[in-house]
């Protein structure tokens, strides 16, 4: 570790550093981050402190050896999507091009903890997706039969391996009847805010600068290359710039005229009223839009489909809030008297074929990393430290090769729902 | 008892009885489940979240942080229920919560001995090692420690609804503000919508003591009430609550229409989600008593306030034998004295303040007033609070301690769309920011505390929405209130030694876990709530979040301005999850569309099955068979043998009509259809403007400029507005006219070898012979007595067969017909499976194969596309990745060994290969078994499929434990040369 | 949300369906670089913030295509016409 | 009471009956069938289309109304667009085709919906309960008609144009396999109030 010894930095933690804290009244703890400022320029400069870009910079310098590395976030870490998404992680993709990346992913969350040092709260209790008909199982056959093939772990379940998980769901009166569903044992959910903390406290410990309250509002370029930003904080310069903004891609890239594959929408979660444990693992209505699990404080969190239109509003509308709980009542009727706590937004980068894009380019200089929809939570691992790779090799990883921005042009979309062109579909 | 001998607004000719953790006790008509509970003395009710300490009641509203029970039994149990909000009913039955084995005796009340391990965020930095016995063991534990209530495992029993209103001005909450605004509007003849979250209309007029006009406030409470009630233009909603506020003045707000009986009256729902939509917005929501952070400030009988002197006032209860309050504001010493008027044995007014405005009248009335701060309590319930003062420290007994640290305007809904708060430094608050669209606030809520204040914003606030919108307004006729002085002094924190000093009472977030948030960085409010929980209980911090930030802005040494605040988001209070379903749920979630021939099917004994919304026949049954697969067997039989009946109804189906309907089709699909003679009909393919196949279907030529096209079920909305698209903005110079037709039409399909001897039977005389109707060829005639037909020469499963489209209504008329006719021939009903294995067996591709992701050259259609003309899709279907070789084409397989069955599903490897995504060559999408050929056939998309016609190849299907041989074919397994179909 | 419809009067706009930026034209199938072109009109957006010009499509109403301006930082609704210019009004 | 609905296959009209509360705030009943169609102007030609029909007596509302007169009603779904119904199986075929021939593309549609009259006293208490469209007499008058969804079915109703706003009738045109799943809806929102049903025959 290249930490100089004049920096607090956040101590080990283990089970005696608890003890010995608890013991002497909290005295030893430091910031798990240090609030640092921006240096006049960096080697890589990461713009967006979610989880992406935070694992981006972990992995640049604990991968690539990059440590003069800055991320540089509007407000405070995991102010976007990291720190509003409902948290599940799960590798059950179809295409090719997205399933292996996806797996190594998961393995990735296998190995995190120790990785980082921090409790992510990784939490393997299973993701099932139920089916309702023929054609959905015939086409979660495929998926389960994909997943095998890129090494991930696959379960079909009929009517009754899917009553002897979740005896609580409607199987006597449903409109849409449960026939089965697709296990995968090894999905589950992540601590959002836990993964963004651990990841920067990691990231800071091998010395990359983490920015907060630095927007970027612009791009410093020389000779059609980006060799730098603006920001609130002044210009930083940086030999390459990454973007990792999620939702906001479009805002940053209108400045260098670029026009992208990528719509801006809002989806909505929800979290219930603590409770006593009563959900296991994840489930998915496959009929509706409605998917559960329950965080480890008792809450069940909750959430269903996109609002559909264009937006910068971290929030959404009372329709999709029926249409989940309808969604909710049609699969778990015992639902109806636990009441809803919160609802709150997040802001989605839509892509075009509903897959994501890690690539080179567009410009010289200019890393992008966007179109994670409403599943790049799962990926964040896998995402950092493919993009590390292709930052610092300057070119894609096997992982990411599909993940091309000039697929839309070459015909090679990545389109797991096969809606098209249309982002509110998928 | 601590029942007040008068007072209250509760009735005390009735008589209540209700059970607590099993014992019995009474209240009246007009008491909640907590001012019951305190006037039966009972104030320990729960216990908290993490460290299970021992709690009671803190308020009287919907703020409460503390007071949770599991309310009703059985599939009723609602948990995490507010004592403080539920009405009192007869029978009433509650139970605390969190808490083992009992509520005196909770187990886990030892993790407070253990919270040096269990501060803010201890589990981040714990439970890793090893890392398996994380779901196995920690994490288990935690969760059965953590949450609260137990939810009911049944299904609720009760129903829900919603339903919608529109309004001028949506008035929210009832106090004087509220009413004030709603006479306003209301006199002038706008729509008025008062929403009040109480079941009884008032606000904190009902719990003070004071005087508006000649009489006390309540009277002008229950006078503006008669008048509201007495204009038609003003809706009176109580029992109300305003959770949400939307786009486009849209407002969110569930009644509570049975929450205060056992059960929900006879046929009237248990809640009613109501969406309203306002020209305007008044909010009128008043404000909160928020504590102040000291030691012991948990302890059961130590509560707001302004609660103690409701519970006083509004509910004839006194909290305790003796109480005292600990205050930093005019306002809550005035509710102190209210309570102390009321009966209840005040012994002290401990006030921060050095000079109280209101200290001579608590002298008037005996009640002491000490200069100081609490810095402890004591017993398992309050039995002594101990006070600092400038002399020393003095302890004293009481049983209640009502604590403000002044009021927390009710601006949540001011934040829903995106608006943030602003500090006040006068009034020690933070006070409503940008506003959404269309919303005022008035009275507490915007920070305009003194009563009369809030008479006269309340007052502004709806005249002016009113006027806004074009009403007259009469001048608003305010009556002047009592005053009462409204002085604060900030005061937050009472830094002492000794035992907790919580902030989030619920989430049992202290003092000391902020400090340690602030000493880990998580300095930010947004990080100081998260990683502390401050504010994400069921109460939302409602209470406790200004004291939190007070004290975080204390140890970074910014002002509360700068340290900023977090934003409340819908609901204003939890919203149970039935009442945003509404009727949407088991077979009403939604609706079920029968086929016109559904009764029929349903007398043949047909088994159902859902296609999208509609329920269609899957098969037919007979006595004697008792799995599908006879029965289908027998139905596909029936079909290539002799001749079947199916209901083919929920197909798409759109009238074309205009000058230039074919042009128009020229350019949806890929092959030409402006050449159709009329009279016939033509398969077509559509693309997406990305080159893949959206639909397929048949349109038949009716006349030059009309058509009738027909879609796949599924896709039927989907094509119809995209046709629709194409028309009004892609070329609105063609003049096409479109109307869907699905649903005048029932189509029956007769197809089989017999189908024209049952035809001929069922038309009215129609020359329907091989030469007057060929295949793909069209008449308009009538049948069965005189309905008007269309009969389709089509196949679907290759057989000689037809579709025969009559108005829906007769649909069951026309196929008991065809049975008739076709009884000498053993006509067959049949249903979707069947369909699918005729068309499997011919090799016709369907939804499997459609699935978004393939081309028509994928499909094997790529030569239906025409090179002479444009159509959408055309150019981007010429894309590199389009043309490669190596794509998945549409091929057909069948078992080496016939006698083993195909999944759809399953994986196409080389015989040897890998099983790994790079050898992934594509995938089963259909497969039946057919009877005609006696073994499983399937189809599906291999690379480079067409041009391995006989290779052999895995079918993978690990995770059903299938690896068998496969012979690729050609999909067409029977008739591939389609002569049946034209015979 | 609220989309005045010229025709049907202001709904609730769960009864539309959203297809996206309007400001986008199907280009000349025939030119030369058509593949470029319809790739950009197919799958590139500006996706702005502010005022954005979309099609919705009344479905569950008068089954006319609007235009309809709005803004994605408030979802303020700025403007609304059909799509078609002369739609067969009245 | 959601028990009352629980027997009764959804794919089927509710019987007739009385459900709910004794009294009878809403009454709906299924209206005979007669003949409907929809008519689209040809590309600009609504102004002409309108004309002349208006030679014919008849009148085709410029926007979403209703407008009733020699044994035809006409309603306003669209610009340009319309549905027509009578009574009298006759009338389209011959009147409304010919007076539309050239200038609009008529549709039969006599068999797309159900028609039913929902009224009584409660009548809009209980179909606010899933219309979202203002039904207040000052928004929504005799006369008025739209197109829009009501618990997830889209269908077209109007005020019937004599009724008078202390006592409105609507029609609903409820696409016909929509047409139990509108009723399960309408029973329940109108139980409370009591509720009569009567047309709709065995079920
Ligand atoms: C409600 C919801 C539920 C979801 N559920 C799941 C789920 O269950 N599973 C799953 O896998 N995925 C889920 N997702 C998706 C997932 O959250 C996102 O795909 C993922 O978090 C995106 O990556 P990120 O964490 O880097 O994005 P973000 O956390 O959004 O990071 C982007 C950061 O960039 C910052 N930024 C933006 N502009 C600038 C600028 N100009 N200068 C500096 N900084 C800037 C932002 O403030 C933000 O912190 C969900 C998303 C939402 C909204
Ligand atoms: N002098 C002071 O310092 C001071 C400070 C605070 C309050 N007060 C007193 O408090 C009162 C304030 O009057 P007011 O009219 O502003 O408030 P109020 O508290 O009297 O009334 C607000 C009402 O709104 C209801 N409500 C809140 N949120 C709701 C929602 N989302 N939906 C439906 N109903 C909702 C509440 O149940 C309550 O009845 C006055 O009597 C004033 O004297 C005084
Ligand atoms: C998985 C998850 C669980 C959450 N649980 C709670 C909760 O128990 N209580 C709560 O108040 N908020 C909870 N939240 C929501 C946050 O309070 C907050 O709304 C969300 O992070 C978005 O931030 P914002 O509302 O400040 O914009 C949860 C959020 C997530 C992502
Ligand atoms: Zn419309």
């Amino acid at each position: 570790m290249s930490a100089s010894s004049s920096v607090n930095w956040s101590p080990h933690y283990s089970a005696f550093g608890l003890l010995a804290n608890a013991l002497t009244g909290q005295k030893g703890w430091r910031p798990a981050w240090r609030d640092a400022a921006p240096k006049p320029a960096y080697d890589v400069i990461v713009v967006g402190g979610g989880g992406h870009g935070l694992a981006t910079a972990y992995y640049l310098a604990k991968e690539h050896g990059i440590t003069n590395v800055a991320v540089l976030e509007k407000g405070h870490i995991g102010s976007g999507n990291a720190g509003r998404n409902t948290t599940i992680i799960r590798s059950n993709y179809l295409l090719p091009g997205n399933e292996p990346f996806y797996e190594w992913s998961m393995k990735l969350w296998e190995g995190l903890e120790a990785d980082l040092n921090f409790n992510a709260m990784v939490s393997q209790r299973g993701v099932l997706n139920l089916f309702h008909s023929d054609p959905q199982r015939d086409a979660y056959a495929r998926r389960a039969n994909a997943m095998r093939l890129a090494g991930a772990d696959s379960e079909l379940l009929d009517a009754d391996g899917v009553r002897a998980l979740a005896p609580f769901l409607d199987f006597a009166n449903a409109r849409f009847p449960i026939k089965g569903g697709l296990l995968q044992k090894r999905g589950g959910t992540a601590r959002h805010d836990a993964v963004v903390w651990g990841y920067a406290r990691a990231a800071d410990r091998r010395g990359v600068d983490i920015v907060q309250n630095c927007e970027v509002t612009g791009f410093l370029r020389e000779n059609g290359a980006v060799v730098g930003v603006e920001t609130t904080r002044g210009p930083v310069r940086a030999g390459k710039v990454a973007l990792a903004v999620a939702g906001s891609t479009s805002r940053l890239t209108r400045h260098l005229d670029l026009r992208l594959p990528i719509e801006s929408h809002a989806l909505q979660a929800f979290v219930s009223e603590g409770l006593k444990p009563l959900v296991p693992g994840v489930i998915t209505f496959g009929m509706g839009h409605f998917y559960i699990s329950q965080s480890d404080k008792g809450g069940l969190v909750f959430g269903g489909d996109i609002e559909g239109y264009n937006t910068y509003a971290q929030r959404g509308n009372l329709p999709v809030v029926e249409d989940v709980c309808e969604g909710g009542m049609a699969i778990m009727p015992l639902i109806g008297r636990l009441r809803m706590l919160r609802s709150w937004g997040g802001l989605l980068d839509m892509s075009m074929d509903g897959s994501p894009i890690i690539d080179v380019g567009p410009l010289p200089g200019l890393y992008l990393n966007t179109g994670w929809n409403y599943g790049g939570f799962k990926a964040t691992p896998a995402s950092g430290w493919c993009f590390a790779h292709t930052i610092a090799r300057d070119a894609p990883h096997a992982l990411n090769a599909a993940f091309r921005l000039d697929r839309f042009r070459s015909g090679h979309v990545i389109d797991e729902k096969g809606v098209g062109a249309q982002p509110n579909l998928h | 008892m601590s029942r007040l001998l008068h007072g209250g607004l509760v009735d005390r000719s009735r008589t209540l009885s209700f059970s607590f953790d099993g014992a019995t006790y009474r209240g009246h008509p007009g008491d909640t489940l907590a001012s019951a509970l305190l006037a039966n003395d009972v104030r320990l009710v729960g216990r908290s979240f993490k460290y299970h300490r021992p709690r009671g009641i803190v308020s009287a509203g919907s703020e409460e942080p503390n007071a949770l029970v599991e309310l009703r039994m059985g599939a009723r149990r609602e948990p995490n229920t507010r004592a403080t909000t539920v009405e009192l009913y007869g029978g009433l039955i509650a139970a605390s919560q969190n808490r083992w084995p009992s509520l005196a005796f909770d187990l886990m009340s030892a993790n407070q001995w253990l919270s040096p391990f269990l501060g803010a965020g201890f589990y981040y930095k714990t439970f890793m090692w090893p890392s398996a016995l994380w779901e196995k063991l920690y994490e288990p534990v935690i969760r059965r420690a953590a949450g609260l209530g137990r939810a009911a495992g049944r299904p609720d029993p009760d129903h829900y609804e919603k339903a919608n209103a529109f309004c001028d001005v949506l008035v929210v909450g009832s106090g004087a503000a509220g009413l004030a605004a709603a006479l306003a509007a209301g006199r002038s003849g706008a729509r008025v919508i008062l929403a009040e979250e109480d079941f009884r209309l008032g606000g904190r007029l009902l719990s003070e003591f004071t005087n508006i006009g000649d009489g006390p406030a309540r009277d002008f409470a229950a006078a503006a009430e008669a008048e509201l009630a007495g204009l038609p233009n003003v809706r009176i909603m109580a029992r109300t609550t305003v959770f949400g506020a939307y786009d486009g003045s849209t407002y969110g707000a569930v009644e509570r229409v049975g929450d205060h009986l056992a059960v929900p009256a006879p046929f009237a729902p248990r809640q009613r989600l109501w969406r309203i939509v306002t020209q305007r917005c008044v909010l009128a929501a008043g404000a909160f008593d928020r504590p102040i952070v000291f030691p012991g400030n948990d302890r059961p009988g130590v509560m707001s306030a302004l609660a103690l002197a409701t519970y006083a006032t509004r509910y004839g209860v006194s909290a305790g034998q003796t109480a005292a309050f600990f205050v930093n504001n005019d306002h809550a010493f005035a509710a102190a004295l209210d309570a102390a008027d009321a009966g209840v044995e005040v012994e002290a007014i401990v006030d921060v303040r050095p000079d109280p405005a209101l200290a001579a009248r608590a002298e008037a009335l005996g009640v002491r007033v000490i200069q100081g701060e609490v810095v402890a309590t004591s017993g398992k319930r309050l039995s002594s609070v101990t006070v600092r003062t400038a002399k020393g420290s003095e302890t004293f007994k009481v049983e209640a301690l009502g604590v403000s640290g002044g009021a927390t305007p009710n601006l949540n809904l001011t934040t829903h769309m995106g608006g943030r708060p602003t500090y006040d430094e006068a009034l020690c608050a933070f006070v409503p920011g940008a506003l959404p669209p269309g919303m005022t606030v008035a009275g507490a809520a915007a920070g305009a505390f003194p009563l009369q204040e809030c008479l006269d914003t309340g007052a502004r606030a709806g005249a002016a929405a009113a006027s806004d919108l074009g009403f007259a307004v009469p001048r608003p006729d305010v009556p002047r209130a009592e005053g009462a002085p409204a002085g604060i002094s900030a005061f937050w924190h009472v830094e002492a030694p000794g035992g907790f000093a919580f902030v989030d009472l619920q989430n049992d977030v202290t003092a000391k876990d902020v400090a340690l948030a602030h000493k880990e960085g998580y300095r930010a409010v947004e990080l100081l709530k998260r990683y502390t929980t401050l504010g994400m209980a069921t109460d939302q911090g409602k209470t406790s979040n200004t004291a939190g930030l007070a004290i975080m802005a204390h140890l970074t040494g910014r002002s509360i301005a700068e340290t900023g605040v977090t934003v409340f988001r819908p609901p204003y209070t939890p919203v149970a999850m039935g009442a945003l379903a509404g009727h949407h749920r088991g077979k009403d979630f939604r609706p079920t569309r029968p086929t016109p021939t559904h009764r029929w099917a349903q007398e043949q004994g047909a088994v159902f099955v859902e296609a999208g919304f509609w329920l269609r026949a899957q098969y037919f049954p007979q006595p004697g068979e008792n799995d599908w697969l006879t029965s289908v067997n027998r139905e596909v039989k029936a079909v290539r043998e002799s001749v079947g009946v199916v209901d083919a109804s929920t197909f798409g189906k759109i009238d074309l009509q205009g000058p230039d309907a074919g042009r128009f089709l020229d350019r949806v699909y890929i092959n030409t259809f402006s050449t159709l003679a009329v009279g016939k009909a033509r398969y077509g393919v559509m693309l997406r403007e990305d080159g893949i196949v959206m639909d397929d279907g048949t349109s038949a030529r009716l006349a030059d400029d009309h058509y009738v096209m027909t879609t796949t079920t599924a896709n039927a909305a989907k094509v119809y507005q995209h046709l629709e698209f194409c028309l009004q903005v892609l070329w609105p110079d063609l003049d096409v006219q479109l109307a869907s037709i699905t649903e005048h039409y029932a189509q029956i399909a007769v197809s089989g070898p017999r189908s024209r001897d049952v035809l001929v039977k069922v038309v009215d005389g129609a020359d329907v012979s091989n030469a007057a109707l060929p295949f793909m060829g069209v008449l308009e005639t009538t049948v069965a007595g005189g309905i008007p037909a269309r009969i389709f020469r089509l196949s679907f499963s290759g057989e000689l067969g037809y579709e025969i489209a009559v108005p829906s209504g007769r649909g069951e008329a026309l196929i008991r017909a065809i049975m008739e006719a076709g009884a000498p021939y053993g006509i067959t009903p049949y249903g979707t499976e069947t369909l699918g294995v005729l068309r499997i067996e011919k090799g016709h591709v369907s939804g499997n194969e459609l699935n978004g992701q393939t081309s028509a050259r994928d499909l094997g259609l790529g030569k239906m596309a025409s090179t002479k003309k444009d159509y959408i899709g055309r150019v981007l279907a010429g894309r590199p990745a389009f043309l490669e070789e190596d794509r998945p084409i549409f091929v057909g397989f069948r078992p080496l060994d016939r006698t083993q069955r195909l999944r759809a599903g399953a994986h196409f490897l080389a015989v040897g290969a890998e099983p790994t995504t790079a050898n992934d060559e594509g995938y089963m999408t259909s497969v039946a078994f057919s009877p005609t050929l006696g073994h499983s056939i399937g189809l599906g998309f291999l690379r480079n499929g067409q041009k391995r016609i006989g290779e052999t190849v895995r079918a993978y299907d690990p995770v059903r434990g299938g690896d068998i041989a496969v012979e690729v074919c050609d999909p067409a397994f029977v008739d591939p040369q389609g002569e049946k179909q034209r015979g | 949300m609220r989309i005045p419809c010229p025709y049907c009067g202001a709904r609730d706009a769960h009864e539309f369906a959203y297809l996206g930026d309007a400001t986008v034209t199907r280009p000349d199938p025939a030119a030369p670089d058509a593949l470029d072109t319809f790739s950009a009109y197919v799958y590139e957006r500006a996706n702005p913030e502010g005022p954005h010009d979309e099609f919705w499509y009344h479905a569950a109403g008068c089954r006319r295509w609007l235009k309809v301006t709005r803004n994605t930082r408030t979802h303020e609704i700025l403007a609304v016409a059909f799509a078609r210019a002369e739609e067969t009004t009245p | 009471m959601a028990d009352m609905l629980a027997d009764i296959a959804p794919t089927a009209l509710l019987p007739d009956g009385h459900y709910g509360a004794p009294s009878e705030g809403v009454r709906a009943r299924l209206l005979p069938g007669g003949s409907a169609a929809s008519l689209v102007a040809r590309r600009g030609a609504a102004a002409a289309l309108a004309a002349r029909f208006a030679e014919a007596g008849l009148v085709l509302p410029a926007g979403p109304k209703a407008a009733a007169a020699a044994g035809v009603t006409l309603v306003g779904t669209g610009p340009g667009r319309w549905l027509a119904f009578a009574d009298d199986v006759g009338v389209l075929p011959g009147r409304i085709l010919p007076l539309a021939q050239g200038l609009a593309a008529v549709t039969d549609q006599s068999d797309a919906s159900l028609m039913f009259e929902v009224s009584g006293p409660r009548v809009r208490p209980a179909l606010a309960k899933g219309v979202m469209v203002d039904l207040d007499p000052s928004a929504f008058g005799a006369g008025d008609a739209a197109t829009t969804t009501v618990s997830h079915v889209n269908l077209t109703f109007w005020q019937v144009a004599d009724t008078p706003a202390e006592a409105p009738a609507f029609v609903f045109a409820v696409p016909r396999s929509f047409a139990p799943a509108f009723l399960r809806w309408l029973a329940a929102s109108a139980a409370e109030f009591g509720f009569a049903l009567s047309g709709a025959g065995r079920g």
